[in-house]
């Protein structure tokens, strides 16, 4: 068998040093009428070979990103991963460890992560992240939690009708069994009415939970909902695309008090959906309401400076029942990713890649407005994705030839229920648009063209 | 021959006006950004990122590499880890393209390939655990745990029951009780007896009503079979209460006993452990929950369904009729659990018991060799991994635990979880996993008896060999830096 | 933290019975080998490989590696090397699918991507160069000095010259000399002038009917531009004999001269230094030649050809008409030359402009910082490289080039090429590349500094903190042990 | 720049220590009228995106043996490669250092390559192994060079027509200049005539060269070749296919001197053609005229075992004309595939290997001789190539169809011009076939549909 190692004649050497017979004898333990008696019912064995061949039969089953010119959004982007990335996430010293609970032999993943944690700092103009959380949708709910503890409230949330549906049900799925009210604030034009959030708020509210851009790529004017929020003691939870801050104010500039994340850009496959990278930061006098684990700074004996797990005693495996939170297993190797990431593109790289979609997108939503019956679906400002109205039930079609003629657009928003009561039958005919550094002038032109076929019904 | 140029922290590394990735010049209208967005959105300040090049950084973190271990290059005994051998080709083929460069809203006719995967890993869960109906969303352990608590809840609530209850042994692991506390339950620890395992009575006299979930390991943490679970499964579910097993432990028993079989409602699995995803210095793991068929319309939105037509057959996302919801975006750790799958494809039900075989074996064979200095004060015989004490060797030449795992890194080891679980006085809790040598175990029994001989005192200020020495904990958290801040005469 | 246990040899490692890789089963039908094939072929013992598993190769291979210095991790700055960074998107890009998995007899018109991409490659080398036709044939430097000595020949051998003689200065590297020797010619070594160059009378009393090729390098091995190159080529020239440039150092002139313009008829470039290939530990490379129009048509067969017609364009192969034959099976180091061609498309002109320019600044920055300690003899600046001496600290203090070789490795750099070339005594010959920081050099700079403040005594016996101390390199001559052979009593 | 580090600023403190004012000061040593007075004339540079898209366009462009089912031989072959094998040879550490010609700081290479020194000697039963040669043709090359010294016969070698063409022509280069005459002996009938060999041969004879399989995929008589060499006192050269010696007679075994080979098989990529692997392996009496970097044990000041470099007086960089060989640069990083190749593969794995393609081969070629019009071109026996003759000048119809339905034949022998003289017409009518590990029955199933189905011509 391909992983294993002993040799008939040295597991009975071994059984011999136990003092057992067999193999079978160190099972007595698992009563006799519990034990399987046959074989699991699970497909043969594949080799390599046949495994590979089998994968791959199916990989050519899918259509990515690879044979098409991937301009879906809602949360994932197509942006563009340097080798140096994967070169470094597949060292194996990296990926086969283990968490770094023994500092001595876990420098390399310590330094990386308090590098990391830095990063996010710098990135977000927050004072404190974390070492990763699963990814964006429970990001959103831990912070929802932390924002509750941290300020006492525990009756109700506020949450914009523009954050991504998903973690909106996220978060209701982690507060089903409080007694906690979550009261959306839909958002018909595209972002939210000040007015409306103003009323919604109170001071039982422990926090207000804004997405930007949002949902629909729209601009929502953070820093007004930011400055409401704390005029009712609530706290400001942004959620935010990380490219977005090589253009946009940071949470921090704007006063957020916790800004999470999906990091999936930052140097992630898009994969299907995951492993991706949940990103927690917050003002310092969270700290110990934080989820997750902390890498802290101190020195060895010898003086030196070295890097420890920090501030375990919020963490479940001390504190048990009373942790801050039960993760445990985060999303280490993303978050080493975001790292080499961040430090690849640094300063005026992450500048350039966020303005580069965001004329892309200003382009291909100008280009695509053009076409008689295609127009933006809301007259907002955007950064790099949008969300583009198709008329006369012809959305259907346009995806389609879209996809044959070479590019994937969407989500449509049809595609979750939560957008039929905000947006009413304009919710059948939007579809999301997105633009990243990696689509040509070419690329779009040909969209332009595709959708022009389709409207026109050629 | 330590580069420790360049293990400097990145931002020490930092040179105003270098450059790391260059991109293509725009291709389309240059038009000013003030026109494109709200100036006041815009930020103001050049960001704070760091200036490095393209070279230095991977010289950084190879060399940040090599200062740590790992499955990969060490025998890492990590106790409840399952720190097995991470094959390589997962590696590759959870990168093919049409694999990786899936986008999560595609449609549906685009992702029959790894729809199928996912819906046969489902298969392939639900029959390892001997339950019906399986949810990949959870990605990771403790989130398997809470949804699975989740689950639960909405079965109770269903049903009009209002049970407020999770019940645990002492020896449970940290993500048990804090799960059920972020499901809203409340927690009740049991302490066991002294064979190590849960004791019937004193489980019984916490039984009524408002019982809701009993979450155990089995094998336990102590690397011991609860030889009673299914008398166990049969009181609680006499008082209505659900079973929950926690599948840390799956590499003893694959293939040999099933959870399903032996009474639990739900579990979950640790592909990350027991199913090689590697570990990745923390994550990312996936959790998936196994559910008997009653609990199945509760699983979080979406699951993955098959539809057979006498021609086609179809994969689609559908959501359970009483779905708790969504407990994540997107749909799951798909890389990860590609992984998996490819693992279980190459091992088949054969190679599965062999692991547990196996793993138990070296196991034992390491408890064996061990015995005369570390003593296992649970069990004649343990499952895949094993709890020895420390205590004689603490009590009669003053070494601890902490000193023989610190010294150990000297010797080329990884150390074992050392003071968990708390039952154990001096604990070091070892899980050698099958992928190990019996060389390699032999190596690691003849490196501990030579430990046990050296110097207390030598053996308080180890280790030597590693690229620090141990740190200082209490200054770390007295005051703690949990970022790098630009010097201020910079 | 070493892993002593898997460095062992992969043959002690091995346990019989033990398995790596599973094939599959044959599904086609299972007849007995001896009717397939005579049994007399059949080999009758057992093979005599080692047997591992999987997971114990990875750990032995991944231990072995980080017993390496390497680019990657460590300054290398081993003259006559250009060890510079390796970019890591040339490692994904060469083994893109449609590049990597091509057989090399492939019917064209399925191979029109990858002919272009060698077409290209060979303009570009053509433009750098400034000679008009190149052979990407020769698998590394020495191969394509070999190559083009052939061409010499069969060029005078076509116009019924017989000339034996081929021209090198003493700094040559031995390829220069040992390639004549293959290609059949006879050797003269010329000794240079005091300032480290070719001196032109004691060239020219070298020249005559018989004088077939001059082999230069330019710059040459102590970092210095052959200045009166174009007069060497004048005299050359005027006996009808051909200047041959060997362009390792090519990383010092890159768009500021070019070996075509300053006389020279042929060259060959070193893929594997100036443009990224890895060096792989020792290879492979890829060693192109360029030759002056006249000499194209002796050319290696094939070369890549271009047929443009007014709707398509076509690229095939094809044999120059008096092409000197083949000097390797199939067509060229295909994957090293690709990691070239990205190096190229990646830099454009003004990039491999900035690369030399850095390649001199960086070489005549760190010869600035050490030249109180380390004088160089020859030359005020240098080139991309330069030639220090240790001969003082040597008779000073008896310190040799080898022991501050050897020290260096302790403070976590690859030592300099030592004692080349053989004019200056107790060499050092010191190429940092471009692609090093000024922070690295001025580590680099101090460590010397601190080295030669070392007591004598105590660096005759460094290094001390790499894998091994200094080997005995008498001992492995005297009874050479170049295979692992099993114990007697094994 | 991409991989330039010193900013403006350190460039100008850098000059300041050196004494000039200007970086074009540094150059003042190449004289004006030499330098060139434009930029070169190349392409613009491209980023990492642009460049990926470049090479991902031109890698579209090409049909390689992932899309196809290659079934081509003629010494380059469609082998599985583990995936371990790349995650080693991608290791930094092993790829990005240089030949290791400081110990203490290349223990890693050395070793590494004195283990495949040793795998080659285990693989052949040659005595010793050098550390690796460019490719398979210059192998052949030097060892005719290197049995010319060792016998002290410098007029003559015999080699025969059964032999890699390419492999015969690089001899030809090599020798062109040498008053050596080369005999080639033709294999008419796919294998060479012993009579034929005994008539060519006499004592002024250096070697005699066999390829085993020979080019055609037919077995010689390696072991009655190599005893009527010996007779004449000329050394036995044999080019061997490593994957066969899973299954048949190593060169030591029946008593070659030099055995050489293309180690392409053993875990290296096609990639149309190089970089390959060139092994030598000799008998212990000729160690001193090999060519090429060897690694040997010793001991270090502490006495523990090292690894170096060793009888270095044979090479280039000591023994400068006198070397025996000019090479320096080898082959290291595919000598480490090879070698973890073999190991992976190991006395169980090789001969698996080895039997699936011998038993995939023959399946292949009695399914396809049941085709009217398509039959072996010879009657010998073979092990994992065979030469199919197509009758009726059918055959660029076959290979046509073969391409469309997912296959890909060759090479033609009529690729080869040398064999034209050697078998007449046939030789427009045959095509090697090969057949790995990697092909199924179902392949070789549909490849005999698509023959029969173009050679009916439907
Ligand atoms: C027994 C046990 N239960 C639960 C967990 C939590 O799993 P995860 O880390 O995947 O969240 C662990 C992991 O350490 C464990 O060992
Ligand atoms: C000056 C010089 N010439 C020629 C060569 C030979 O090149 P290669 O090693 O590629 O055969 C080298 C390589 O070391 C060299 O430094």
């Amino acid at each position: 068998m391909a992983y294993l190692f002993n040799t008939a004649k040295q597991q009975r050497a071994m059984l011999q040093t136990i003092g057992v017979d067999s193999i079978s004898d160190l099972f007595n333990q698992v009563p006799e009428q519990l034990r399987l008696k046959r074989p699991l019912d699970l497909p043969p064995p594949l080799s390599e070979i046949e495994l590979e061949a089998h994968l791959r039969e199916c990989a050519g089953r899918n259509v990515g990103g690879s044979s098409r010119a991937c301009m879906q959004g809602g949360g994932v982007y197509d942006h563009f991963i340097p080798a140096v990335v994967d070169e470094i996430a597949s060292r194996g010293e990296f990926y086969t460890a283990y968490t770094p609970y023994q500092a001595e032999a876990s420098q390399g993943s310590l330094q990386a992560f308090f590098e990391y944690q830095t990063l996010i700092c710098q990135l977000t103009g927050m004072d404190v992240s974390n070492a990763s959380l699963y990814e964006g949708g429970t990001s959103v709910s831990e912070a929802a939690l932390m924002a509750m503890r941290a300020t006492q409230r525990r009756e109700k949330i506020v949450i914009l009708g523009s954050v991504h549906p998903e973690y909106r049900e996220v978060v209701e799925t982690y507060l089903s069994h409080l007694d906690c009210e979550i009261v959306v604030v839909s958002t018909p034009e595209g972002t939210v009415d000040l007015a409306n959030v103003e009323a919604a708020l109170d001071d039982r509210t422990a926090c207000l939970i804004v997405q930007q851009p949002n949902f629909f790529g729209c601009l929502e004017d953070a820093c007004r909902l930011t400055d409401i929020a704390h005029r009712y003691g609530a706290l400001s939870v942004v959620s935010f695309d990380p490219i977005s801050l090589g253009l946009l104010k940071r949470p921090g500039d704007f006063g957020a008090d916790i800004a999470v994340a999906e990091g999936q850009p930052l140097g992630i496959p898009m994969q299907y959906g995951g492993p991706f990278l949940g990103i927690l930061a917050c003002r310092q006098n969270f700290v110990r309401q934080m989820p997750g684990r902390l890498i802290g700074q101190t020195i060895d004996r010898n003086g030196e400076r070295c890097f420890v797990l920090n501030l375990q005693a919020r963490e479940q495996h001390i504190r048990r029942e009373k942790a801050t939170s039960n993760i445990c297993t985060n999303q280490g190797l993303l978050a080493l990713r975001a790292t080499v990431y961040l430090a690849l593109l640094g300063k005026v790289g992450l500048k350039e890649v966020a303005e580069l979609c965001c004329r892309k997108a200003h382009y291909a939503a100008e280009q695509l407005s053009t076409i008689d019956g295609v127009e933006l679906m809301f007259d907002r400002p955007f950064f790099k994705e949008f969300s583009l109205r198709i008329r006369n039930g012809k959305l259907d079609e346009v995806l389609r030839n879209a996809r044959c003629d070479g590019f994937d657009l969407g989500p449509t928003l049809r595609h979750f229920q939560s957008f039929a009561t905000q947006f009413g039958k304009a919710s059948e005919e939007g579809v999301l648009v997105a633009v990243t550094e990696k689509r040509t002038r070419d690329d779009i032109d040909r969209l332009v063209r595709s959708l022009r076929k389709s409207v026109l019904g050629l | 021959m330590r580069n420790k140029l360049a293990t400097k922290l990145l931002f020490e590394l930092s040179e105003p006006g270098r450059r790391g990735a260059v991109f293509p010049h725009s291709d389309v209208p240059n038009r000013s950004l003030d026109e494109l967005m709200p100036p006041d959105q815009l930020m103001s300040d050049p960001l704070e990122l760091p200036e490095l090049s393209e070279p230095e950084i991977v010289r950084h973190y190879d060399n940040l590499s090599t200062l740590n271990m790992s499955v990969d290059t060490h025998f890492y005994p990590l106790g409840s880890c399952t720190m097995k051998y991470n094959p390589k080709r997962h590696e590759r083929l959870a990168s093919l393209a049409g694999l990786a460069d899936l986008h999560p809203y595609q449609v549906e006719e685009d992702l029959q390939g790894i729809l199928q995967i996912l819906y046969e890993m489902q298969e392939m869960l639900a029959e390892i655990s001997g339950l019906s109906a399986v949810s990949l969303q959870p990605a990771a352990g403790a989130h398997g745990e809470l949804t699975a608590l989740l689950v639960a809840a909405a079965f109770f609530r269903d049903r009009g029951e209002s049970r407020s209850k999770v019940l645990f042994p002492s020896s449970a692991h940290g993500t048990n009780p804090a799960s059920a506390a972020t499901a809203g339950f409340d927690c009740v620890q049991l302490q066991g007896n002294k064979q190590g395992r849960v004791d019937l009575d004193e489980l019984q006299s916490h039984l009524d009503g408002q019982t809701a979930v009993f979450m155990i390991t089995n094998p336990n943490t102590l690397g011991l079979f609860e030889c009673e679970i299914a008398e166990i499964c049969r009181l609680m579910h006499d008082v209505g209460g659900l079973v929950y097993v926690d599948g840390a432990n799956l590499n003893a028993i694959l293939g040999i006993t099933r959870p399903g079989d032996f009474g639990a409602d739900m579990m979950h699995f640790n592909v990350h452990k027991t199913f090689t995803g590697p570990h990745g210095a923390g994550g990312p793991g996936a959790g998936p929950i196994a559910v008997r068929a009653d609990l199945a319309d509760y699983l979080p939105a979406p699951v993955i369904a098959k539809t057979q037509r006498p021609t086609v057959t179809r994969y689609h996302l559908e959501t359970p009729q009483q779905s708790i919801g969504r407990i994540r975006g997107f749909l799951c750790n798909v890389g990860i659990l590609l992984r998996g799958y490819c693992y279980l494809r190459t091992l088949g039900a054969k190679g599965l018991c062999d692991v547990s075989e196996n793993a138990v074996l070296n196991a034992n064979y390491l408890k064996a060799t061990l015995k005369d200095v570390l003593p296992v004060p649970h069990g004649e015989l343990c499952m895949h991994e094993f709890v020895a004490s420390a205590q004689n060797l603490q009590e009669e030449r003053g070494i601890s635990a902490m000193d023989i795992a610190k010294r150990l890194l000297d010797y080329g080891f990884h150390a074992p979880t050392v003071y968990f679980p708390l039952v154990v006085p001096e604990a070091m809790m070892i899980e050698p996993t099958e992928t190990e040598s019996k060389e390699t175990l032999d190596a690691f029994g003849d490196a501990i008896h030579e430990i046990v001989r050296e110097d207390a005192e030598f053996l308080h200020n180890a280790p030597y060999h590693t690229p620090i020495s141990r740190p200082n904990d209490v200054q770390a958290a007295r005051k703690p830096i949990l970022r790098w801040t630009r010097p201020l005469n910079q």
